[in-house]
């Protein structure tokens, strides 16, 4: 069993379905020799052949909708975006086409695809390189959108999307591609869709996030827990559709919630959980729900960004008012 | 602009028209391959007829409320049965919404059509295609999708061939180039037929593009781009036989141009006569594709007046027949809004679903 | 003073401003001879000339973006897109441009354009004829978001918007296009953005919508003053920056609320919401929050339609659910 | 694929390929007017001399994490300085990241491009061309914002001109294509610079598309394309003033290929070695662009070694000093995320301000 870090989980779930599904082709920019600009397909060119893993020219709309069609055709195609900031053109695909297909066609066509995209800030990289705009997609109604926090989540989490018989937007936190290692066992085992993790079980108040933010989000529990407070921390995972039964769930025992993430605030994922909240929880709720989120200002660049994204003091202070309130 | 010197021609390219009928149906030269194919020809004059019945009555359908806004595709049926006829049933066709003509000729039914067109998505389940794609209204989206699909026949080493099949308006799109473009350097097989029918709703031909021809536009893709008379039968079929013969065989992607003209409105939603000149659509009567065709049938034998009565009317038959099925489709439940939505339904929905079982009640 | 549409009063506001600012121009698919699909533009070109009243090719990156460029360089461009569901080409230019130039440039180039579209169901239209999407806009930072009610909202929201420094996505709804005529004076005078407005006064609980779902809840207090509940009605008419004080105020007496709108529920801006009462207004609400939306499918086609749109019936059941919460 | 009878061709077109000095910077034919200008030759090869100088120091400031990535333009000055040098102050450059010596030239300063790669919004406040378009990274998108600001010009009936400038990699991207063909059909005054470097990040030209050239891109919007040798200053500058009298004139679009080759990484985040052979790359060596322009110039006694050592330290002074300064400017205040968002920050913001400046306290 390898240490590996989420990048390198990333290809190996893209490695062991490509082996064992001959219809699982790779497409997107410079995901062929150059093994992608995150090196998350390296190796597979050589491996399956330039034919499976295709390097395109550079469009986006193109990516997404060539994705649709080899799907339409029983492909199981799986498109790399570079970086979410140039997602955008694949929108209306996504939107338009691959969530509805099934819908449209009443079953005859289907669109099982995984758009992946590297996301969120926190790597001071160049303009436009740091977006968390995973709301947008959450709010479309027939796509998945799935985000891994590790190495281990990444590979299962992956290959459910590989595997699922519906379009799923998988967003990688770029952030977390190299920070941390964990075992991974190349085992083809995948992880359920359409739920929500504990990823630290906890009775004084409970924290959701995912993605990269759960990182600042269990380091804020530590310090928590140093200061006598015990939180419970769920890792969303699937954000769309939600599992806001888990969250109801916990919310129901600790009766307070802070939601942490690093999108802009206003329209965030954050605003559903919060919505949920305030319709079937809101008898459990002791305090005001919080958000813990980027600002509603564009992501600045790198010498500000750090202002910009939700820190472990944010998170500890809101907890604190959380639990402050009564 | 003056240039001094040491300058060379790095490249060159042509766009090539054909036609092999004329406006009055008679041959301009030698003939295709295709124009000795009685059996053939005969069939595709049918559904041409078949189509502008069915055309004509489903203007009614829509005036009387039976279906919703509704495009009529009159005087570019020569497009349609020309390329589809061309078309093999394993090839896959990516059409718009203005195509039924080349939906019918594959078998696409008359009462999925309308029921498609009536506001029903059990229209687009097609019984005869199954694996062409459905209608597609975001113009130009599509095109990606006929690569996609192409790039899946060639890797598994399929002899099979997309068409995909757009507007004027349409060659405007940053999709339709992207296409073009991706077509051309993986050479799939995927034919694009680029019907000009000199209108993108109010939009004339000369202000959608200053490009001489649609067909050029395949330069910037690298792929042969030509334009063929698309009130020519004989002229759609063949060249697309041929661009669907190279792609089939590994030759790579071809665009075609047919220039034809759009004879009615837009659509039912649209008035025309707002925008276009009443002489301009006279002057394009003279030349239809329908009776150029028959003509052409009439001249060696292979039509008739008896022949043309009896068509007509079973085509008026097939029309009832389908409208009939059409009106007497039992409703779908309300909850099949989310039962192909994913292929399992998702926990999170159960409940949403429930909901419209109880609300849609309340309504 | 005469008796406009919306749809009218939309043509109304353009003319005005295209006469009192020659910076004004306008652009889109058939807006020129044709007037617009909808008639929005109609008797423009004659009125100012082909060189103000562009139609463009059939291109929504292009639409947006050209707006960008004119309006870096200082003009006012007014864009059409045809309906919502051919907007999302140009979602790109919006969030990483329009939304961005001032911030990016620190002041430098500016983007006064105005992005209109006609939006949302209940008109019987074709596939991808009948989006509601606004929730994707109103997540971006940077943009403002506005929806008109009835003729004399549009006229004074979109004078607004044509004079506002910055960029906004003006969104139609035509459902309401021809539904009523209301006296508009043409005499320039702007509403106020960023606010919402009090459709109907009342005590007992809140009703907050935009757009056509105005109608069907403004119909719904109707029906409910006759049963004794005495609403008030809220406008949301900016969705973005989103005026939640007016929605607390309101809540802080009534102490329930409802919100409606025609989008997807998960993540629409019924969403933000319920969040910001979740979080600001927590200890007034004496009932869970309702959300009364289109479910999170694809919108139907005509046939179901009605049965995805919110009721009138669907919202006085929410009402009583939050009247008899206790 | 043969044909049988009745076609013509409607339409034709060719590529042109320009050059004036060879790759030893001798001249191969008749030399254009602007190879008459000894001031203009003089001050366009110390600013490519300059670009590289400071392209160099850049990568070190990126190697030290004084800067963030980076992307170099070694190898392509030529370009760069060639088009910029045939614009006049009042036109609009619309740039990506790669095009410096462009903004060098036009006056943006060796501080603002600092400041911008540093990581501060600062830098795009360019204090010399306050009209030009600041970097853009999403590419091809600027291609509209071009097009959009050619026309505010023509409406006004100025005579200036927009340039824009992309990579071949961007040429395949639908937003390009659609500026093209609209800036085709508004007959606009831009120029659109292919710059063809043989790479986009890991992809090789060909793999990019199937076009023999990129120069007939324009043919799809129906305006004029043609080649130029990119590492030939003299075959830029004058192709592009021709380009740019004949748009500023009311001749309408055009659009330049210039050929030239990526001699570093793509960024300093990328590593060539990946993907492409040295050999290719020590093969191009030879063919350098500044190199050539100066045995040009020293050919014709405009330029010797005491100039050029002059040059030098003339350079490296200019650029330690905008170093010290970039390095010696005051951090922004973090409220100034919100005070550039709009024009008047509105009033649900300003709870989000303040807890901003209480937050970033917290850090
Ligand atoms: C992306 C997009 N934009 C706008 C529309 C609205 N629209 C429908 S048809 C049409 C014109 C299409 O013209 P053309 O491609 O020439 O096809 P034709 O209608 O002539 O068959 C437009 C603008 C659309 N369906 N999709
Ligand atoms: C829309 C978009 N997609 C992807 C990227 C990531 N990316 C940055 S540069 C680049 C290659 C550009 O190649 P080219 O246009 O040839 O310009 P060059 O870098 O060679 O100057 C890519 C894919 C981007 N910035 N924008
Ligand atoms: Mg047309
Ligand atoms: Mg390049």
């Amino acid at each position: 069993m390898a240490e590996l870090t989420l990048v390198e989980a990333v290809n190996q779930a893209l490695a062991y379905e490509m082996a064992a599904d001959e219809n699982v082709v790779v497409l997107g920019e410079d995901v062929g020799v150059n093994g992608g600009v995150f090196r998350a397909t390296a190796g597979l060119q050589e491996r399956f052949g330039a034919e499976r893993v295709i390097d395109t020219p550079l469009a986006e709309t193109l990516i997404g909708g060539v994705a649709v069609g080899m799907a339409a055709q029983g492909l199981r195609p799986v498109a790399e975006i570079q970086f979410m900031g140039f997602i955008y053109p694949a929108l209306d695909q996504m939107l338009s086409h691959a969530s509805r297909l099934r819908t449209r066609t009443r079953g005859r066509l289907t669109c099982p695809m995984v758009l992946r995209a590297p996301y969120g800030g926190g790597i001071h990289a160049p303009e436009h390189h740091s977006e968390s705009t995973e709301a947008i997609f959450a709010h479309v109604p027939g796509l998945r959108v799935v985000v891994p926090s590790s190495p281990s989540r990444a590979y299962g989490l992956l290959l459910a999307a590989l595997r699922d018989p519906d379009p799923v937007v998988f967003l990688e936190p770029k952030r977390v591609y190299r920070l941390m290692k964990q075992e991974v066992l190349d085992d083809g085992e995948a992880l359920p869709l359409d739920v929500c993790f504990v990823a630290r079980a906890g009775q004084d108040v409970t924290l959701v996030s995912w993605g990269a933010m759960l990182h600042e989000t269990l380091e804020a529990a530590e310090q928590l827990e140093a200061q006598g407070v015990n939180a419970e921390v769920l890792d969303v995972a699937t954000l769309k559709p939600l599992d806001m039964r888990t969250i109801l769930d916990s919310v129901s025992r600790t009766t307070r919630c802070v939601i942490v993430h690093e999108a802009a605030r206003s329209g965030g994922l954050g605003a559903e959980i919060a919505a949920g909240l305030a319709e079937q929880g809101l008898m459990s709720l002791m305090a005001p729900v919080q958000r813990v989120t980027g600002y509603d200002t564009v992501i600045p660049l790198s010498r500000l960004e750090s202002h910009y994204m939700p820190s472990v003091t944010r998170i500890v202070n809101a907890v604190k008012r959380a639990l402050e309130f009564a | 602009m003056t240039k001094t010197t040491d300058s060379q021609i790095v490249a060159r390219f042509e766009i090539e028209h054909t036609r092999y009928l004329d406006e009055q149906g008679q041959p301009c030269g030698e003939l295709p391959e295709v124009a000795g194919n009685a059996d053939l020809l005969r069939d595709a004059y049918r559904t041409m007829v078949l189509t502008r019945r069915y055309d004509g009555k489903a203007l009614n359908l829509q005036r009387t409320g039976q279906i919703g806004t509704y495009g009529s595709s009159l005087g570019q049926e020569a497009v349609g049965i020309g390329f589809a006829s061309a078309m093999t049933a394993r090839d896959v066709l990516a059409p718009t919404y203005r195509e039924f003509s080349a939906q019918l000729w594959r078998g696409v039914s008359i009462t999925e059509l309308l029921l498609y067109w009536g506001g029903d998505e059990r229209g687009s389940d097609y019984s005869g295609p199954r694996e062409d794609f459905p209608i597609c209204v975001p113009i130009a989206t599509h095109c990606c999708h006929a690569v996609g699909a192409a790039y899946a026949m060639k890797l598994r080493g399929e002899e099979r061939a997309v068409v995909c099949v757009l507007g004027d308006g349409a060659s405007s799109k940053g999709d339709f180039y992207e296409s073009l473009n991706a077509a051309g350097v993986w050479h799939l097989p995927v034919v694009f037929i680029v019907i000009n029918n000199q209108w993108a709703i109010s939009v004339p031909r000369k202000r959608q593009s200053a490009a001489q021809t649609l067909a050029q536009k395949a330069i910037a893709g690298g792929i042969p781009g030509e334009q063929v008379d698309g009130n020519d039968f004989l002229a759609v079929h063949d060249r697309t036989a041929a661009a669907l013969s190279k792609a089939r065989a590994g030759g790579g992607a071809h665009l075609i141009e047919a220039l034809t003209y759009r004879m009615g409105d837009h659509t039912t939603a649209d008035d025309a006569s707002r925008y276009r000149d009443a002489a301009e659509v006279e002057a394009h009567r003279a030349d239809d594709p329908i009776a150029r065709l028959r003509t052409f049938l009439e001249g060696r034998g292979l039509w008739d007046a008896q022949a043309e009565e009896a068509l007509l009317k079973d085509c008026d038959q097939r029309i009832d027949k389908a409208l009939e099925e059409y009106l007497a489709t039992p409703p779908q439940p309300v909850e099949v809004l989310f039962d192909y939505l994913y292929a399992e339904l998702p926990e999170a929905l159960a409940e949403q679903r429930q909901q419209l079982l109880r609300e849609s009640g309340d309504g």
